[in-house]
């Protein structure tokens, strides 16, 4: 999958992650590192800390132990904040918009870091914070022609069908020109159509923009097909890391996981 | 300082906040069954009382108008099931809550239309006097009616746990609060369950508007007994009896305490320093929330809250 | 029906993103507007301007206010009131104790005063949400009216707690009739109004937005919540007090604390909870609406009454209103949550739409 | 140039750019505004793009092929061709591959202008076939990181090289321009080909802008004017209206944002001239109707009752006679003011002055239904060959079955077969490389051969009824009209498509495709539930819906002296909708008769044989190009026939 893309540095390593919610241990000693332009998947069962996983990635949990190395940058925690801001962004299982809002409102707001006008000069609306919004919803227009949400621009969120909701949440991601993605299952609950969609903007996403792309993913197909290397959660232990082939072959994995009829 | 005169004011204010306790006993009730912070709670105590002793002056016995009150609270509170809070499932709990101000309002007007507004004494046959034994033998004066209140409301507290432990029902209403599936899957229909829990809630504010209307006479300001149980039910969580029972004699005490020393403590330093004369007096109003407010920043979640983690 | 729109497209963003992007709704805000200011004085007596017109674009001015931290931002309040009483009793004080304040400085200044307290009252919302917040703004609802009637030196040691407005001196001119103050209300309410519409179509109303529909998701986004949420307590309060100066300075003109009582916080809420949860114009709707029932039951109750030969005993009306405004609340929190600005919207969208239903 | 009129596409562009610099030319719905440009603009543009294209090679008499949706630089590379004295051949962009390469090899296409990597792949995936393709440029760079090929160009690019060879040679264009003359072929469209291979029809600069300037003449068409440009650029309506006229005219062309949202940019532009298909009409007007059924009973009957008023009286109105009753004209303008008026702002029609169909025959209800709300939609006729213009309606002289008046300096003239021909200055310099071709279609006199039986009535109105060589004799002797059978039947709002046979037999026979959205509400508000087309199709309760269509048809034919013989007397609905990728129909969906004949024998023998069913099974061509195959068991149904009316009123 990698021709015509350079896969470059360690851009965000991992080491010795412990996370816990009132003595349940939902991370334990993991450690793995996502390279520049790679799409790097997550695997594994349902509960296996996937979700913790991106969730300590971008600062939403906040692990006990361990240390993150995000673009040199070596910290306890991230902050949600300081994660959007150095150029993480992310979309979530169940799909989190802004229900009260249009399409393009969400595209905006995913856009909000980038708007530099203080509430005063928002409030007259007139130059600066004027000039800037038009300037913004060029930018989301570009957006919004990517992933092919046209007809949809004007629409609330809540009416839209599943389907286009995960796509539009994957705009209010793209909106912040995100240097790293974190997709937690942007295909679950789609039919082969969708998922066909979906998988299409991801790999555009990382050819075009370059945009390095961790993602969980239950559809096996998929996450051999697009992904350059595997990480393998189980019961909140790392069992394998490495290409889609190697972890295929893994007897730990298949044991874990790849076994089990889905 | 006079320590028989401040173990007068903590055994009182301890006292008053079994009151408070008996109020936010209600709130917990339904919040635990059906979500749904019932702001009305206050004016379904004034409701209670007015009916009851406006029953009572027209010439009801005591346990007549007992039970044709508790009849309209049961009637009350199915109608609140049916009209309110049935058209309102699966809404945010916010939006409950304002749904429940706007039954605050529409209840108030109920009862004085119904009734008039002129205030009511209402005995119940214990005065308001100190326990001889108490003042004679310790030199505390603690007020008979108080006592009595207290007892009343462990009574029904106790019968209360009773029921949730051992009764089909209560069961029924615990994992509820819960689990909405899963108190399906004990087999009573969730709407039957809010109206059964608004009838003991219902029931709770008709005993509290009973003692409260007994101390203070029966008129408006019994509504503002709910605006008393808030602070008592931030601090001791929405969700646990325990909690409004402790929260309760939290604020009755530190409230009664603040009302009487920190303006006598206070007021002259302030005065002195400030340049002009500061009266703190009347700080009773707001102290509780304050206190509860402070506690909350430490512990968002109440004395004997749930901790919640947001799942994303 | 009337309400045609083929044919105007936009060719540029400008003229997507203004707010009215249809002709007929921009001729018709400005009529409305011509109307306010050039007919309404005009016709306009004694009674309909200071006992109607103006206590009801305060009425919306505090739900604009309400409607931004509550309709906007989520965050629930029923400290309304208070807010606005810090606003009513700061102008009077800056007035009478800086020596040649501009009225209209004390109007900011005092709005200001409110947007500080409105931060201190809303630093609990970084650690509470919902209910329990609810319960804290109460808490400044219950303290600002208690300070402000135990310390004298906030009603100029007034033996009665009252104070009594200033008149009001801008450039020059004398704003102490009745057509003065509605105008003076009017023009403030208008701009203070606009400039809640582009907060709320920029960023900052998005983020507000954005921390209402789904907190942990706009904090992943990078919107500081902490920021976000306190300036909502800022600009919200900040409505609020000017609301509550313009209550004493063009409305009531002798205020005491106890006019700011939780019965007005409840009121104003009411307004955006019938007017329409996070809309702009729903403040005006609720507004009005709230403003203009009691008026029509006292007005229409009683000769009704005994038009069919009944006796409405004391306070009868008023209990009604009561039960009115409660029934009310909880038939549009069931039938349309977001109130008649919804209504309006969906009346409009449908007259787009005729002859179809959708 | 100056002096003289323009006298070429190029010199009209300049001419517009000259008048009316400043105002628009082009608007395009893109990242969502409508994006403008104006004449000056336009021509700056189409100036960088011709310079481009000639450093690139493009020369003289090279034809370029332009594939994709209507996007102004595709229209703009029309005109940069022309600049260069070459000639542009637009395709139909959703042709397949395969359907393009004949295109490809027959023009010997050397360049092409497509919109997207979706058609640079089609090429790609045929150009080894096509060893003249030198070049290929695309407008849209989206997806096309990746491809390497050095024959490939995004447009920016060639127009960048156009601006530096604009500057090195400002002399260069304005030569090349000069150049051009009026008899220079200046766009070569295919016909759609019914039978045979397509042909490519050659139309000069002085052809075109002939029909351009006498629609323009007729209609008073002017700069102000606005036009939605979203019927494919290889039809010759879309050259005419958007192209052709727009030139002379210096009209405003729109480009719609997709095809999925044509109907909301039309209500967004609100044209004043549109040009549509009737099908595209028929499919708004079941729209219309659909909605409506949802509507509230109030409403409903509201529109029913002023649909009625309209229906009595509104073209009447819309025509200006006198002869309508005051109350009736009190009626209208509250209709107008309560259901036209609104449905045609719904509709995106609030401006529209002039609004053409052509392509096929239109129902008179729904020809009828447009006017009668106060949309002054006309019917013109014309072919690819005749640049769409040999008659128009003129305003006022509307008659539902006819096509109007032969437009000034225009000769039609009726065969002895009874086929149209016609002579005038528009018309095609010659079939491409096809001089055989070309000598067919056109007689010793200069007359073309339109192909189609008509006659005039007695107020010179042109009335089509059939393609000439379709018109056939039943066993009785009596004439035989398929078109004129199946037209009646579409008329239907349930019938998508009808195929009717009967050429030298006893009786008349027809397959019917049932319209999908129109029976499946139907289906719906009935609560018939169904899968798919092929199992609604089949349903009893559906069969009997198309029967009643059916005999109402027949009554109607009945009424004709010379058709009364063509009533339907046994049909059956097919399996599967009739489709252009399966090549039953035609890229501009019309039904390819021989062909359906063919691949259906069996059916045809099942209803001419008493049958009451058939099985069939048949294989289909998917969207993404896999195959797979439909079977059902059809069955067969008798309509009800009326003896003649015509004869019964004679006795």
């Amino acid at each position: 999958m990698s021709d015509g893309r350079n896969i470059g540095e360690v851009i965000l390593n991992l080491e010795g992650i412990s996370l816990a919610f009132g003595g349940v241990n939902a991370l334990q000693d993991i450690s793995f590192d996502v390279r520049e332009h790679e799409v790097r998947a997550i695997i594994g069962p349902n509960g296996a800390g996937k979700s913790s996983m991106l969730n300590v990635i971008n600062g939403v949990y906040h692990p006990q132990k361990g240390v993150i190395t995000f673009h040199g940058q070596t910290r306890r925690n991230m902050d949600t904040h300081a994660a959007a801001a150095q150029g993480i962004g992310r979309t979530f299982q169940n799909i989190a918009l802004f229900k009260g809002m249009s399409v393009l409102d969400n595209l905006m707001t995913g856009r909000n870091l980038k708007m530099k006008c203080n509430f005063l000069q928002q409030a007259l609306y007139w130059g600066p914070a004027r000039r800037e919004e038009l300037e913004h919803r060029r930018k989301i227009e570009e957006v919004i022609d990517f992933l092919e949400i046209e007809h949809i621009r004007k629409t609330p969120v809540g009416r839209l069908p599943y389907g286009l909701q995960k796509r539009v949440e994957l705009g209010r991601a793209l909106a912040a020109e995100p240097s790293m993605l974190l997709l937690d299952e942007p295909m679950a609950g789609m039919n082969v159509e969708e998922k066909q969609d979906m998988c299409r903007f991801i790999l555009d996403v990382n050819d075009e923009f370059g945009t390095t792309i961790v993602l969980i993913e239950h559809d096996m197909g998929v996450v051999m097909d697009i992904s350059d290397r595997v990480v393998v959660l189980d019961y909140g232990r790392k069992i394998a890391d490495g290409t889609p082939d190697e972890v295929k072959s893994n007897q730990a994995v298949i044991d874990a996981y790849l076994g089990v009829a889905h | 300082m006079n320590w028989q005169f401040f173990l007068e004011v903590l055994v009182g204010g301890l006292l008053a906040g079994v009151m408070y306790s008996l109020v936010a006993l209600g709130f917990v009730l339904i919040y635990k069954a059906s979500g749904v912070f019932n702001f009305a709670q206050g004016a379904m105590v004034f409701f209670a009382a007015l009916t009851f002793v406006s029953l009572v002056e027209r010439g009801f016995g005591f346990w007549v108008a007992f039970l044709i009150t508790f009849g309209a609270m049961v009637v009350f509170g199915v109608a609140t099931e049916r009209v309110v809070l049935r058209p309102l499932v699966n809404q945010p709990p916010i939006t409950l809550f304002m749904a429940t101000i706007g039954l605050t309002f529409v209840l108030e007007g109920l009862s004085q239309l119904l009734w008039g507004s002129q205030p009511h004494g209402l005995e119940l046959g214990i005065e308001d006097m100190p326990l001889e034994w108490l003042s004679q033998n310790a030199g505390i004066n603690v007020s008979q009616f108080d006592l009595f209140a207290a007892l009343v409301a462990g009574i029904l507290v106790s019968g209360l746990a009773l029921f949730f432990q051992k009764t089909r029902i209560g069961r029924a209403l615990r994992a509820v609060a819960d689990d909405h599936q899963a108190a399906l899957a004990v087999g009573i229909p969730l709407q039957q369950i809010w109206a059964i829990v608004w009838t003991v809630a219902g029931f709770v504010a008709l005993v509290s508007g009973l003692l409260w209307g007994a101390r203070n006479g029966v008129q408006f300001s019994l509504t503002f007994t709910a605006l008393k149980a808030l602070p008592v039910l931030i601090l001791g969580g929405f969700e646990s009896v325990a909690g409004a029972i402790v929260g309760g004699l939290i604020i009755g005490a530190s409230e009664k305490l603040a009302e009487i020393y920190i303006p006598e403590f206070l007021n002259a330093p302030l005065t002195e320093a400030m340049g002009v004369s500061v009266n703190l007096a009347g700080l009773e109003i707001w102290f509780p929330y304050a206190l509860a407010l402070a506690f909350l920043l430490i512990r968002p979640e109440g004395l004997f809250g749930e901790k919640h983690i947001d799942r994303v | 029906m009337l309400y045609r729109d083929a044919g105007q497209f936009k060719d540029t963003y400008a003229a997507d993103q203004q707010i009215f992007p249809i002709r007929q709704d921009r001729i018709g805000i400005t009529l409305v507007l011509l109307f306010a200011f050039l007919v309404v004085p005009v016709i306009g007596n004694q009674y309909w301007l200071s006992a109607i017109l103006i206590p009801f674009l305060i009425s919306a001015l505090a739900a604009l206010g309400l409607n931004i931290l509550t309709g906007y931002a989520g965050q629930l309040s029923l400290g309304t009131a208070a807010f606005m009483a810090v606003g009513a009793f700061a102008a009077y004080n800056f007035v009478l104790r800086v020596p040649g304040m501009p009225i209209l400085v004390s109007f900011v200044l005092a709005g200001i005063m409110a947007a500080l307290v409105g931060i201190v009252f809303g630093l609990p919302s970084l650690r509470i949400k919902g209910f329990y917040l609810a319960v804290a703004t109460l808490a400044a609802q219950f303290f600002v009216v208690w300070a402000l009637t135990k310390f004298g030196w906030f009603s100029n040691f007034s033996s009665s707690g009252v104070i009594s407005a200033q008149t009001v001196v801008i450039l020059g001119y004398p704003f102490d009739t009745p057509v003065r103050k509605y105008l003076m209300v009017l023009t403030i309410v208008v701009l203070m109004a606009l400039a809640a519409k582009n907060m709320v179509r920029s960023s900052i109303g998005r983020a507000w937005m954005a921390v209402r529909d789904m907190d942990v998701a706009a904090g992943v986004i990078g919107i500081r919540l902490m920021h976000t949420k306190l300036l909502a307590f800022a600009v919200s309060s900040f409505y609020c007090g000017v609301a509550g100066a313009l209550y004493a300075y063009g409305y009531i003109g002798t205020v005491e604390p106890e006019a700011f009582n939780l019965d007005l916080s409840f009121r104003v809420l009411f307004m955006i909870i019938i007017g329409g949860v996070g809309s702009i114009l729903g403040s005006f709707f609720g507004a009005a609406f709230i403003t203009f029932l009691p008026i029509l039951l006292n007005t229409y109750a009683e000769p009704f009454a005994q038009a069919i030969g009944l006796q409405l005993p004391a306070g009868m009306v008023s209990n009604l209103e009561l039960i009115i405004f409660g029934a009310l609340i909880i038939f549009f929190l069931i039938v349309e949550p977001l109130g008649l600005a919804r209504m309006w919207q969906i009346a409009k969208e449908k007259m787009r739409l005729w002859p179809f239903p959708h | 140039m100056s002096g003289r009129s323009p006298d070429t596409f190029p010199r009209l562009l300049l001419h517009q750019a000259a008048v009316r610099a400043d105002q628009p030319a082009v608007r395009e719905k893109d990242l969502g505004i409508w994006q403008t440009w104006t004449w000056g603009q336009v021509a700056d543009e189409v100036r960088a793009l011709a310079c481009g294209l000639a450093e690139i090679g493009f020369k003289r008499g090279d034809n370029l092929a332009i594939i994709g949706d209507n996007r102004p630089r595709l229209y703009w590379a029309m005109a940069a061709a022309q600049c260069l004295g070459g000639v542009p051949v637009p395709m139909y962009q959703d042709a397949v591959a395969q359907e393009l390469l004949f295109v490809l090899q027959d023009a010997e296409i050397k360049f092409a202008i497509v919109e997207d990597q979706e058609q640079v792949d089609k090429l790609l995936e045929v150009k080894e076939h096509c060893p003249q393709l030198a070049h290929i440029l695309y407008d849209e760079p989206r997806g096309m990181r990746h491809y390497n090929q050095h024959f490939l160009h995004g447009l920016d690019e060639v127009q960048q090289m156009g601006r530096t060879h604009m500057r090195n040679h400002p002399e260069f264009l304005d030569a090349e321009i000069a150049q051009g003359s009026p008899d220079d072929v200046a766009i070569m469209l295919y016909t759609s080909g019914t039978t045979g291979k397509p042909k490519g029809v050659c139309q000069t600069h002085a052809a075109f802008i002939t029909a351009a300037q006498s629609g323009v003449d007729f209609d008073s068409l002017g700069p102000q004017d606005d036009i939605l440009s979203y019927l494919p650029m290889a039809w010759v309506g879309d050259h005419l209206f958007s192209y052709g006229q727009a030139m002379v005219a210096g009209f405003t062309i729109n480009c719609p944002e997709s095809g999925d949202t044509v109907m909301t940019d039309l209500r967004e532009i609100g044209p004043t001239y549109y040009f549509a298909p009737p099908r595209v009409f028929e499919n708004l007007l079941t729209q219309v109707m659909i909605r409506m059924e949802d509507a509230s009973a109030i409403k409903r009957g509201m529109f029913q009752y002023f649909m009625e008023v309209a229906r009595r009286c509104g073209s009447e109105i819309l025509d200006r006679r006198a002869d309508v009753a005051l109350s009736d004209r009190v009626l209208y303008a509250l209709g107008n003011l309560c259901v036209y008026g609104p449905l045609r702002n719904v509709l995106g029609m609030s401006r529209i002055r002039v609004a053409y169909t052509a392509g096929a025959a239109i129902g008179p209800d729904l020809f009828r239904f447009y006017r009668s709300i106060g949309i002054n939609l006309k019917q013109l006729y014309g072919s690819t060959e005749t640049c769409a213009a040999v008659c128009l309606q003129p305003d006022g002289e509307i008659k539902f079955d006819s096509v109007g008046k032969p437009v000034p300096g225009v000769e039609v003239k009726i065969a002895d077969n009874g086929e149209v021909l016609v002579r005038s200055a528009a018309m095609l310099k010659g079939y491409y490389k096809r001089p055989d071709a070309t000598a067919e279609s056109i007689d010793p006199e200069g007359y073309f051969r339109t192909g189609d039986a008509g006659f005039f009535d007695g107020d010179g109105h042109l009335k089509i009824i059939d393609r000439a060589k379709d018109v056939g004799k039943m066993a009785s002797g009596a004439i035989y009209a398929p078109n004129y059978i199946e037209n009646k039947l579409k008329f239907f709002s349930h019938i998508k498509e009808a195929v009717a046979f009967g050429d030298r037999r006893e009786m008349v026979c027809a397959f019917i495709n049932i319209d999908m959205g129109s029976v499946g509400n139907w289906a719906e508000r009935r609560n018939i539930a169904y899968s798919g087309y092929t199992d609604l199709a089949q349903r009893e309760e559906v069969y009997q819906l198309i029967c009643e269509c059916v005999e109402k048809a027949n009554a109607e034919l009945s009424h004709d002296a010379m058709l009364c013989d063509s009533q339907v007397h046994r049909f059956l609905i097919l399996h599967k909708e009739l489709d252009p990728d399966d090549d039953e129909l035609t890229r501009t969906r019309k039904v390819r008769r021989g062909f359906i004949a063919e691949k259906y024998q069996v059916l045809i023998d099942a209803l001419y044989s008493g049958k009451s069913s058939q099985f069939i099974e048949t294989q289909v061509k998917f969207e993404d190009g896999r195959s797979g195959k439909v079977s059902a068991d059809l069955r067969i149904m008798e309509a009800k026939t009326f003896p003649s009316q015509a004869a019964k009123k004679a006795a």
